[in-house]
């Protein structure tokens, strides 16, 4: 068992050590008053520097990682992250940079390099996403819906519309009737057809001169390109509802087809997902919104501009714009390795990815579908969804085969979304992964597969290999023991 | 360079076993007229060709100004064990930890966070993060909105302007009435205060120390808004937590914060790290990640995502938060950097920055013409009155190798000849005195 | 089993990518006649960046290490190396520094800040070991010896002595015997007296006038401080012959007793050991070597001197020097990480560290004296030697002990070293070892003594927990299997 | 600061337990007299502190200048992942792989890297590394006496003249002949090896490519060697064997190099990795570690330290060298480096370097009085003769911004105006194109 660090924190230890004060500086008196002074200081661990390494190098390990494993976790797109990516953020010059700076002098003349790299990412997605203009702010794919959602609210009060409804599919990603919702709309949801794109008919039907907008992922959750999707832009254009893409999934459109031109008039892109920059365990991301030129002038404060002279500045004087969505610029060191891996691939890079991503997807949705069920029977994109409700006749569930990988070094992909999938089992191998490793992870599926019919009750009690078996988490919800 | 690690030959063979002719059937669902022949950017370079050109882009910036330029966001040294740990790569390349067992390395982390801002904050409960320090504030306007059921917000004007604008922002197709409240002199002001307050408000939304450096105890303030069935929300700066009374023990009801001093580089606004705790009475109420402790089978710890009835991936577009991809590894370094520090360490820094920000506020007394504004005591941030508009001095300062700190007339009319100092530890009493003679002498 | 990365190539694969060639620079032919090329290339394995990732993150994950355990190895001082220093070392103001940049202008003015690392390092172990002047450029403990009786050699010669002989005590290092023959010498051995210090009678009887040197390790490798080290010098001294000091034990006398005071005349320290820089899983060390002012004319060549107008500059015009020992200034990025540990420990922190390493040391001494055998029973200094004879006595060994220690999650001590006590368990705290650590590592070795007694064939299996159990080293010595 | 984690309440228990009265017990072996009260060395800095007094010396140093040095240390690119790798501290706060139960990862790194050189230069048996390209000379020399029973070296002055001063320095007390043979047209002179070798030869040494940036093949020279008994030891730039022919074809009995240029910071000079690489009947005289394959009881393989009784911790006065503590971490970078470039990337690097070397050449050859010596076909670094002294020229241009080479003057009698320049990957033509028009403006 994990010690927690507040279990190996001894009176007195310390890891920190401090600068002195010169005789002058402590020699001032602090004119706080008693009364606004914290009474015990916060019990915090006490450990020398060397427990403190231990402790979380020790942690590390206990963690499956896109270094360590193959990730295929679906709708996250777990690519390789390159290192000079991270080097580039470390840059001094970039790392130690206040974001305040640009206001000391003429909109930004102290901060040039970091507005450049700002304005050419800016630049660079427009010519992915086929957009007229981007907002590098938002912090994540969902920051980045919100984000959208409040763009398509301005659009409408500025031309005096009503609307009240957004139209979701039911196989959307759940921050997206969330976004919609959180913007101060309410959801309408469409089912998918039978053979995964939307079911266009209830869709027309939902429709309406009260729907603001229409979210869609495309290729949709169920890895499956909306064959429909020009029809799908020109109902919504028709009641002037705005057609917003939620870009967690552009990797298997990436230099191939552009959102902007399959009539998507907001869009978020995660970089997090598709510009390979690092998960972090959960976070930091970012999810620049792209806008058609309609939707300019609502843009987020601030936007980067660039000058006559080919210097940079920043703009906050738009009078229509949506106002502060950040405190500042974005993510910016997520948004820099993003530009130095766009700058790595360069456009001819950015159509491989999308042609090995669909193709690994493709690859192993051509070797598992006849040991697992496939709900939608089409060639997929840059994954695929499977169902394990053959498995689940004798009892092994999707979560089962997941553990079940777990013990053979593989993360397991997404299970139980979407949730119009029963038992899903979304793959995302990405590009990135060879197929040596695919093969590695096909034998493991067919190995399970085949256990499952064996000997379903051996699922039981996996993984094993890990530090902890299963967790109960019925017990966790009940006791709610948030913190030591 | 794609980073693709098959070749030519592999996806041959793959594109066979797929039961496609070649690369362009594998998009052949998508119209022909949608797709393009290629994009319009220059080719792929090199790692090292890239290397340099960021590396200059780099040396474009005014990094090496001293910088006294706070506002939130704070030079405060990084210790290295910081950036090694939160750089393992089973760490950073990890996603959110759905599969507990494979992320025990991840859920203790959180766990451990969590724990540390709840003895910070003297809060019950944590979550595992937000996007910032602002998006911390509008969500917990929200959530205070949800528990109570009422949508008036009144918010001191002491709180950060840019945080204020967020607010604003957000919540401007959802009906939310804000009544900000100015401070006196200073400090948020109680009579105000007491008079905005009535059975309409769902929240009072306060920051300490206040945007103008200015510490507070707002013990009779929550006390007031409880008396109308409000709740109390504060805003606090976590080093200064080392110092001074924690909202938890003023009987704040919701407290968020941005984490951005606990290790995390400034890096030009981001990633940041937005705190929230709160009492266990509201926690289902609460947006974001939460990880909770239980056993497995044998009756080992272990730690789990938990409450996620709360989120969007459940609760679709009845979640408390759309929030899905939060800071983790934000709040790891934020978890390295406390544990560095310890429970002695947080407040020795504490104490430095605030004695170091004394000296340098006599320094300051000393220049003719420039007043300390001294209505409240401050921590490490504090107000000059300068005897002209201050945006000039900090341009020319600039010139003396001085980020001097940031000019007031942007967010507040009328102080346009205001300068908000910030010292850090890092600040050395050469550099306090340097830049008390290079402003004496720019004046 | 983990594979070899050369198993895990495929044809093809890249990681790699260089910067591409103007037309100017493609359109210039190579003047190299075909004969000069190599027919085939290097078969070096094929892989993607990330591939390369997880091969390497997998081996790292099979060590141990001291930031993932304990790792009293005695006579290596494992102590945490803090991570400023590699922080430090890491800047490309130094990291990016061509060794040859000083002789392009003025003897050092382009390097001038790197001079003054290495200059106020000298300084500084100068007065720790209480030495005349130092040399940076030793690689290593060995080195330093090495180049230490190269000192000793060219002083004797240039005094016209005749001198044969060095003498070294059985106890101690390899390298101390080996680098007296490296240098040309040949070696007396003078055994251990019943007490742990020299045999003073053999010794004396040792001596003669054909001696060059005397080297000793002191505390020993057996832990003890040389209590007649005065005379042991004096009687040297009488013989003029040079009074050696292997400074791998240097932790346990750090900021309360210099070498120098103690009657030597040529010392070595190894930074990778008292001056915290990592061991590297075997190096790069760094030995400098410190000599009286006696000595100083034979240093090797360059030495940084300080100008009178406080610059620093490169000295290579020294007659009597021994010449290049390196190729430039000695291993400068680990003397880097010493000086920033130096500036962090400053006096009064380098003397915490000798009382702390020699406490831990009589900790673990007390708390397992009755259970393991002290060939020597007397208070140790920084490090505690066993024997495992009443373990052997159960056909339980120094190895099996160690075995046992691997599964119970710490590095083993060293074993069979020094090789006059038998079955020899050598251990060596440190002085960033915590209390509750090293009563991990009792409770583990007390542990182990209970099982020799109880059921002294448990042992045979152990490790069981690491990725390999026991190899058989004799099958590697004969089928010598070197590459792949 | 000295990282130590007891606190004085852990120590007064301990020093009970340990039956000491006090700390100053535990030093009562040492007499008093010889003991010190203090060490007259300022206190202890924070980490800040040292930080910034270090990141403002790194600043004293000319580290920007474009680099056209060269002299056996090349300026070439460090891919990121190397850095990260090795920075795992799993390897590098391990130490040597005594117990290779758990040490897998370190000896499978080595035992990688032992492949890789043996691949690189075509030989069966390769060293886990020893400390630099010069002592690595110097240790195949002694092992050539060692195997050949004779005292005598042919030396070749293309060889680097820092590894000469090396060879001498080591052999002085060892009575072991020199006799160098002078390199005539920047070329090694065969008929004068021819003349100089005798059965009384342990070796020659030789460099390829040598000094002058000249390239050789050594066949026949190997072969002249041989028929008297001698060995025939190479010193290779591991960089230029992605395009020039193995030591090992040429016959070569013992390899060794420089291996900085393999993903190795030029840090002033250390530290650095000696390669040596041999023929397996010469293993049992090699000196350095060795990791060898083995399998464990259940048959899995594993690596171990092998041969070890070549080594001092077993034959102590015995041993083939005294080495102990080598570079392994330095190795480590070696094997990832090689691993990134691989098969292709090696051969790919080497073209490139010698193609822009060439087109260096054609700017340089067009400046008035300056010669390209093109007497042998160079790799990435040849020689130019200027009109005037060398020295003199680059520390002009050292103002201009280039460290332009390096000037032969110092080590070789009457080449005062010669230059010796270095090209890598990492100049671009802009660069060269720079610097030729700043040779021509001072000259
Ligand atoms: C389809 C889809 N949409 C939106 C999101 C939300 O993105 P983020 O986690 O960056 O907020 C995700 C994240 O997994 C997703 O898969
Ligand atoms: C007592 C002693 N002397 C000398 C050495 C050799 O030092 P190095 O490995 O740095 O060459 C060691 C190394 O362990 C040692 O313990």
């Amino acid at each position: 068992m994990s010690k927690l660090i507040f279990e190996r924190s001894s009176p007195g230890r310390r890891a920190f050590n401090l600068p002195g004060l010169s005789e002058a500086e402590k020699s001032c008196r602090l004119h706080i008053p008693g009364k606004y002074f914290r009474e015990q200081p916060a019990e915090l661990p006490e450990l020398s520097e060397m427990e403190v390494v231990r402790h979380f190098v020790g942690l590390s390990r206990r963690n499956f990682s896109v270094d360590g494993q193959m990730y295929p976790l679906g709708s996250c797109t777990m690519k390789y992250n390159p290192k000079i990516c991270e080097r580039v953020a470390a840059l001094d010059g970039f790392s130690s940079l206040h974001p305040l700076l640009p206001q000391l002098r003429g909109g930004g003349m102290l901060t040039q390099g970091a507005l450049e790299v700002l304005y050419e990412t800016e630049q660079m997605l427009c010519e992915i996403a086929g957009m007229d203009a981007f907002s590098l702010q938002p912090s994540a794919g969902a920051h980045g819906e919100l984000t959208g959602m409040m763009l398509v609210a301005a659009y409408h009060r500025d031309k005096g519309n009503r609307k009240t409804r957004v139209i979701i599919p039911d196989s959307a990603h759940g921050t997206n009737p969330s976004s919609a919702a959180i913007a101060g709309y309410s959801v309408t949801t469409v089912p998918t057809g039978p053979d995964g794109d939307i079911d266009l008919g209830k869709y027309e039907a939902a429709l309406g001169s009260d729907v603001a907008a229409v979210m869609l992922t495309c290729p949709n959750t169920l890895g499956l390109f909306e064959r429909d999707i020009s029809r799908i832009a020109a109902m919504a254009h028709k009641h002037d509802a705005l057609l917003y893409y939620d870009g967690a999934n552009l990797n298997a459109l990436l230099g191939r087809c552009r959102p902007g031109d399959l009539g998507f008039d907001v869009v978020h892109i995660n970089l997090h997902k598709t510009f390979a920059t690092p998960h972090g365990g959960g976070g930091p991301g970012s999810g620049p919104v792209g806008v058609k030129k309609h939707l300019v002038p609502f843009l987020p404060t601030s936007i980067v501009v660039k000058r006559a002279d080919g210097t940079f500045a920043l703009e906050y004087d738009r009078a229509k714009s949506i106002g502060y969505i950040a405190p500042f610029y974005g993510n910016f060191a997520v948004i820099l390795r993003a530009y130095a891996y766009m700058l790595l691939l360069g456009g001819n890079g950015m159509r491989e990815v999308s042609e090995n991503a669909v193709l690994n997807a493709n690859y192993i949705l051509a070797k598992l579908k006849g040991r697992y069920d496939l709900p939608y029977a089409r060639q997929c994109m840059h994954e695929c969804v499977f169902s394990a409700t053959r498995q689940l006749a004798k009892g092994v569930h999707a979560l089962d085969v997941a553990k079940a990988l777990i013990d053979r070094g593989i993360h397991p992909p997404t299970i139980y979304f979407p949730l119009v999938v029963k038992e899903a089992l979304m793959i995302e191998p990405t590009e990135t992964e060879s197929r040596e490793q695919m093969d590695e992870f096909i034998s493991a599926m067919l190995e399970i597969a085949d256990l499952a019919e064996r000997d379903p009750k051996a699922f039981a009690d996996m993984p094993r290999t890990t530090p902890v078996s299963r967790l109960d988490e019925t017990k966790a919800a009940r006791n709610m023991k948030f913190s030591a | 360079m794609s980073f693709v690690a098959n070749t030519d030959r592999d996806r041959a063979e793959m594109l066979k076993v797929a039961g496609f002719a070649g690369v362009d059937g594998l998009f052949s669902d998508i119209p022909a007229d949608l797709q393009i022949a290629r994009l319009n950017l220059p080719d792929g370079r090199s790692e090292s060709e890239v290397y340099d050109r960021l590396h200059n882009l780099s040396h474009r910036n005014a990094h090496n100004l001293v910088c006294f330029l706070g506002g939130g966001f704070y030079d405060h040294y990084i210790p290295a064990c910081v950036d090694e740990l939160a750089s393992r790569a089973e760490f950073y390349t990890a996603y959110t930890p759905y599969q507990p067992e494979a992320s025990q390395g991840t859920l203790q982390a959180i766990f451990e966070y969590q724990s540390a801002i709840c003895r910070l904050t003297q809060m019950e409960v944590a979550n595992a993060s937000l996007y910032d320090g602002g998006t911390a504030l509008y969500e917990a306007a929200m959530m205070a909105v949800r528990i109570t059921g009422r949508r008036k917000i009144l918010l001191d004007s002491g709180v950060n302007p840019i945080y204020r604008n967020i607010l604003y922002c957000y919540t401007s197709n959802l009906s939310i009435e804000f009544c900000e409240v100015e401070v006196s002199h200073g400090q948020s002001d109680r009579q105000r205060i007491a008079d905005s307050l009535d059975e309409s408000v769902a929240a009072i939304i306060l920051q300490n120390p206040n945007f103008f450096g200015g510490v507070d105890d707002f013990t009779d303030i929550a006390a007031l808004a409880h008396a109308k069935g409000a709740l109390a929300v504060v805003s606090a700066y976590p080093i200064s937590l080392g110092l001074l009374k924690a909202p938890g023990s003023m009987g704040a009801d919701i407290v968020t914060g941005e984490g951005q001093s606990l290790g995390l580089p400034l890096s030009f606004g981001g990633p940041y790290l937005g705190f929230m705790a709160t009492r266990m009475e509201y926690v289902r109420k609460m947006p974001g990640r939460l990880v909770g402790e239980t056993t497995d089978a044998s009756g080992r710890r272990g730690f789990v995502l938990t409450l996620q009835a709360r989120e969007q991936h459940i609760r679709r577009e009845k979640a408390m938060s759309n929030i899905c991809s939060n800071e983790a590894l934000c709040a790891l370094r934020a978890s390295i950097y406390l544990s560095w520090l310890g429970k002695q360490g947080l407040r020795e820094l504490a104490m430095l920055c605030a004695q170091k920000a004394e000296y340098a506020k006599t320094r300051f007394s000393a220049i003719p013409g420039v007043e300390v504004k001294k209505t409240t005591p401050t921590f490490n941030e504090f107000t000059l009155a300068l005897p002209c508009d201050a945006s000039v001095v900090v341009s020319r300062l600039v010139d003396k190798g001085f980020a001097a700190g940031y000019p007031l007339g942007r967010y507040y009319k009328g102080m346009g000849n205001y300068l908000l100092v910030a010292v850090t530890e890092k600040r050395t009493r050469e550099e306090m005195g340097m830049l008390a003679e290079a402003m004496e002498a720019v004046l």
